[in-house]
């Protein structure tokens, strides 16, 4: 029967189900991944942010919540400038991952 | 006997005011309600931001005092002030004069209890950031067994009106920080999560501590208050926070939770306290003269603050304050 | 789970009301869904209690439902409430009880907004004047109908017939509780155990010998949302947040869920029944429902009421598993017959969920 | 000025980016009394948004809605009163519970919700639109009835969730209350009795003193300019504000 609606997907970040595999793997070979502190900082200075959603530092944290496709669709906005890494309070050699 | 200087509280603002004092050729004595001197900071296993061993801190603080006048397992049972200076009479019967108090009362443990949400005394796993302690000075803790998952809550009766409390209770971020990279000692397979708003690392080392638990220990960080926890079916719990900065809700399944609890006045001293005028400031902590240079000064002449009694503060602020009401003490003295 | 740390909030969380002499008002969604319910209410209260719960006839709506899906202002509202304060006191009452949730929110949160904002007070003073010509006046006492049953609970232990106990194994019932978000959410201390861990469902469970289930999403609303229900393009919102309880709910295998909202159950009863059409999915055993019961059908089950009486047969999922595990019995013929056995044909068999 | 004159003039403003209290939104947004009550101020704990039945679902967050409205920003004011996004909320209230800083974001929605309906605002959002359906369902059982939920109004056409036994009641709603014991648009006391005509009189008094019917018949004016813009009648343009689910837009991935 059709009742006019339907069950809805929860939006909830699942923590007990995130795979991790790519955040693991970058962080093995840069450590400074897990060391972001939300500033923003990347993200002000992005070349790309200032025409995309580009930001750097939801690209990590969406890698850290399971929204792996989604990080990768954004991640092809960066120019590799390389702005990120000169701001980055944390020295964080973003530009290398993209 | 008329030159003492009576010292409410054995902990380390008590114990450290008491070795100044001394040194400056005065008579404290210290009146301690608990069994033995040291107050909260004798439970602690280890200080931050460098893991030093708190015993090793208070063991000296316990020397510096050994031949200082003590009276544990005795409260101030009532004070009067007479034409020298004050008149105590204290719950073993015995009475005594002084020039000055120094009230050094410390603080309380918030109730994990009253922030129900949390579960605290309901959801077996649920823990204080105290008996986390317990549990490294001790390794027996029943509840802690072999954990997968580790969360830890920061703010828990801090910056919340509804508990009544909107103050910071400024050294828990940094305790949390502690507590979990010690965990991650104790279990290296464990993941381990901090739930907070911002984290306040106010202190010489506290923002490398911070850098370390991200890098070395590979501690995560949520930014997003714990709302609501809850037991599943094989006693685990489940929490639910925002994720604010990710924008969503986030729902995870811990092993073991631990309670950030804040400071709080130390309600046992409530009528001492008023019997020598002393008033409350905002957050129900005593008020000190003045926030700049009368910190240890109250506005009654010879009573004199030091320590958590105060406010919240970490175990080098509260030295410092013991030592500063020490000179305050001696110069009120001296010029009497 | 340590109950002894439940047991010290329900301590602290005990609100005084009265035993007796009580003006009632009705719930629009409890007499249209489960008339059966307040029925059973004033017979339990007034004839098994013998007590006085006075029923006014010109009492209306409280118009909650309206204010939270926004249509009214809440001025409007709190007229409305106004007015049946008024006709309290003019039947000469002052302790009041409703039977909605939502009205017992709406209540509260009128007389908690007018003693913070007495000009508003003074506003709707002249505003029920101007449009009644009626006397302002406030309760002494307020309650909601399921904190009396719960004040009761042991009085209605005593005439127990029906435990909450399995008769073929002896063991207690497994009940879920699911109380009304308005009931304590917004003011937790004007509920019976606040808003945490309420009692006012948990007590009567025990005290009938049930056992009470606490299972994740156990504070989660029903997903009723007012508006998100009353519009059919937003009824997703509603039924999934009834899925997500069950979900949560389902390994604990309860036996029967209680509530102490009107509309709780009419949403935990038909959202089963759209669950199990959409997915194939159901909650009982043998592809029945879990029954989603109010406080009264319940209290009337264990007292011994027949339970087309008491009118279960208006809930979409199967009560009758229930039925024999309580071992209760009942005619199923008389299942969906009118006055003096009138036939009333039946309703279709759903083909996801057993409906008989 | 006639109120039909009136409501057309509000119509045409909104249609041309004009709308009643433009420039005024916030003033008139902070005289209401759930944003006194509810809006404190916001330390973005999220503790709202974690419990929240809506944010689960739809794209919706509440301690957003707290800042917005904290900015006291005409502009983003704008946007929020004519966004689907304050018809997200289910009023609940479980975010009331928790909020370390008491606010009442619940509160504010009304507040909020209440403002985009007069400011007219509220016709630019699928969901905003749909209060048309509530308003008229809701306030005209209050008015005609007495009751906010009336059976004889409730269909089961309307509501399939009903089910089968829905439907059976529907079809014996007489004989199911009269064996169960409702005392169904009967005199005196008792279940679904017929509420006094002194009584619905006294309801519709109170909508006028306290500008619910001035509301109401806003909100079905709005609706027949639409209804008209859009070539249908009301009825059919009922059906299409009750029906219509572009579910999908509203979900939050």
């Amino acid at each position: 029967m059709d009742f006019g609606f339907c069950l809805s997907p929860s939006s909830h970040v699942k923590m007990d189900s995130v795979d991790l595999t790519t955040f693991n793997r970058l962080k093995e070979t840069n450590p400074d991944v897990n060391t972001c502190i939300a500033c923003g900082s990347c993200t002000a200075t992005c070349t790309a942010g200032n025409f995309t959603e580009m930001s750097f530092r939801r690209i990590l944290l969406m890698l850290q919540r399971g929204k792996e496709e989604e990080a990768k669709k954004m991640i092809q906005r960066c120019m590799l400038c390389g702005k990120c890494t000169l701001v980055c309070p944390r020295v964080s050699t973003f530009v290398r991952f993209c | 006997m008329k030159e003492n200087i009576i010292i409410i509280g054995g902990g380390a603002a008590g114990m450290e005011a008491a070795t100044q004092l001394q040194k400056l050729g005065l008579t404290p004595v210290i009146i301690e309600k608990s069994n033995a001197l040291g107050g909260h900071i004798a439970q602690w296993d280890k200080l931050f931001p460098a893991f030093h061993n708190a015993k090793d801190v208070v063991s000296k603080m316990f020397d510096n005092v050994k031949d200082i006048k003590t009276y544990l397992n005795t409260e101030v049972t009532d004070i009067q002030r007479n034409a020298d200076g004050f008149h105590a009479v204290l719950s073993n019967g015995e009475a005594i004069d002084g020039k000055a108090v120094v009230l050094a009362t410390g603080f309380d443990l918030f109730k994990a209890e009253r922030k129900q949400e949390y579960g605290y005394g309901i959801y077996n796993n649920v823990i204080t950031s105290l008996e986390l302690e317990k549990f490294f000075r001790t390794r027996k803790d029943e509840r802690i067994n072999n954990p997968k998952k580790i969360g830890f809550v920061h703010c828990v009766g801090a910056r919340d009106v509804k508990v009544g409390n909107t103050y910071c209770s400024k050294v828990c971020c940094t305790t949390a920080l502690k507590q979990a990279c010690e965990m991650k000692e104790v279990f290296p397979e464990a993941e381990v999560y901090t739930f907070y708003m911002d984290l306040r690392m106010f202190g010489p080392g506290y923002e490398d501590l911070y850098l370390k638990t991200q890098k070395d220990y590979d501690v995560k960080c949520i930014r997003g208050r714990v709302c609501e926890v809850s037991e599943d079916m094989d006693g685990r719990l489940v929490i639910k926070a925002e994720d604010t900065l990710f924008g969503k809700p986030l729902r995870m399944t811990l092993d073991l939770l631990v309670l950030m609890c804040s400071m709080e006045k130390n309600k046992s001293i409530d009528k001492i306290q008023r019997q020598l005028g002393i008033e409350n400031n905002s957050d129900g902590f005593m008020q000190n003269r003045d926030m700049y240079l009368g910190m240890n000064d109250s506005k009654q002449e010879g009573v004199f603050v030091a320590g958590t009694c105060t406010a919240p503060k970490s175990l080098p602020d509260t030295i410092g304050e013991a030592r500063s009401v020490a000179v305050e003490v001696f110069n009120y003295v001296n010029n009497k | 789970m340590i109950i002894e740390g439940k047991q010290k909030i329900w301590a602290d969380y005990q609100k005084d009301i009265p035993d007796d002499h009580y003006f009632y008002v009705r719930s629009c969604i409890r007499q249209a869904f489960w008339p059966g319910s307040e029925v059973t209410f004033l017979d339990i209260t007034r004839n098994k209690l013998g007590k006085d719960f006075y029923e006014n006839p010109y009492h209306t709506t409280c118009g909650g439902i309206a204010y939270h899906s926004d249509t009214i202002p809440q001025e409007t509202a709190m007229t409305i409430i106004a007015r049946q304060f008024a006709l309290m006191k003019e039947s000469g009452y002052e302790n009041y009880v409703c039977s909605c949730i939502t009205s017992f929110g709406c209540y509260t949160e009128t007389l908690e907004t007018w003693h913070e904002y007495p000009e508003l007070e003074a506003k709707i003073r002249q505003y029920l004047w101007d449009s009644c010509k009626k006397e302002f006046a406030k309760p002494k006492y307020l309650a909601h109908a399921s904190d009396i049953i719960y004040k009761f609970r042991f009085e209605i232990a005593k005439q127990m017939k029906f435990p909450l106990v399995n008769v073929k194994t002896g063991k207690p019932l497994k009940v879920v509780e699911h109380i009304g978000c308005h009931y304590s959410k917004m003011f937790p201390s004007k509920g019976f155990g606040g808003a945490e861990y309420p009692h006012v469902l948990v007590g009567m469970i025990e005290a009938w010998g049930g056992e009470v289930v606490d299972y994740p999403e156990r504070r989660h609303c029903c997903g009723f949302g007012f508006r998100q229900y009353f519009v059919q393009g937003n009824r997703g919102y509603s039924e999934s947040n009834t899925y997500k309880k069950f979900e949560s709910m389902e390994p604990y295998e309860p036996d029967l869920i209680i509530t102490n909202c009107p509309g709780c159950p009419y949403f935990l009863d038909r959202w089963q029944y759209v669950i199990a059409e959409q997915t194939g999915k159901t909650y009982g055993k043998n592809g029945y429902g879990i029954p989603a019961l109010t406080y009264e059908e319940v209290a009337g089950l264990v007292m011994g009421y027949d339970p087309w009486d008491l009118g279960l047969q208006m809930h979409q999922v199967a009560i009758e598993p229930l039925l024999e595990k309580m071992g209760i019995p009942y005619d199923p013929k008389k299942k969906y017959q009118g006055v003096n056995g009138k036939d009333l044909g039946q309703p279709q068999c759903p083909s996801c969920i057993k409906s008989v | 000025m006639h109120p039909i004159v009136s409501w057309f003039t509000i119509y045409l403003f909104t249609f041309m980016g004009e709308y009643r209290f433009k420039g005024h939104l916030v003033e008139e947004l902070f005289k209401d009394y759930r944003i006194k009550e509810g809006m404190k101020a916001c330390m973005n704990c999220g503790v709202c948004t974690a419990v929240c039945p809506a944010a689960e679902f739809y794209k919706y967050n509440p301690k957003n809605i707290i800042n917005i409205v904290a900015r006291k920003n005409e502009e983003d004011l704008e946007d929020l009163l004519k966004s689907d996004t304050i018809w997200y909320c289910g009023e609940c209230m479980s975010c009331v519970t928790r909020c370390p800083r008491a606010n009442a974001p619940g509160l504010v929605i009304m507040a909020l919700r209440k403002l985009s309906m007069r400011s007219g605002l509220y016709m630019q959002s699928e969901k905003g639109r749909q209060q048309y359906v509530v308003v008229k369902d809701l306030c005209s059982n209050i008015l005609n009835y007495g009751y906010c939920v009336y059976p004889r109004t409730f269909d089961y056409e309307t509501h399939k969730e009903f089910g089968p036994v829905g439907k059976w009641i529907n079809d014996n709603l007489d004989d199911i209350h009269a064996r169960i014991g409702s005392n169904l648009d009967g005199d005196g006391p008792g279940g679904l009795r017929k509420i006094p005509k002194e009584s619905l009189d006294q309801l519709k008094n109170i909508f006028d003193v306290t500008g619910a019917t001035e509301l109401m018949e806003q909100v079905l004016n709005d609706a027949h300019q639409e209804a008209v813009r859009e070539n249908l009648s009301d009825e059919e343009y009922f059906m299409e504000v009750y029906t219509k689910n572009d579910w999908q837009k509203h979900l939050n991935h």
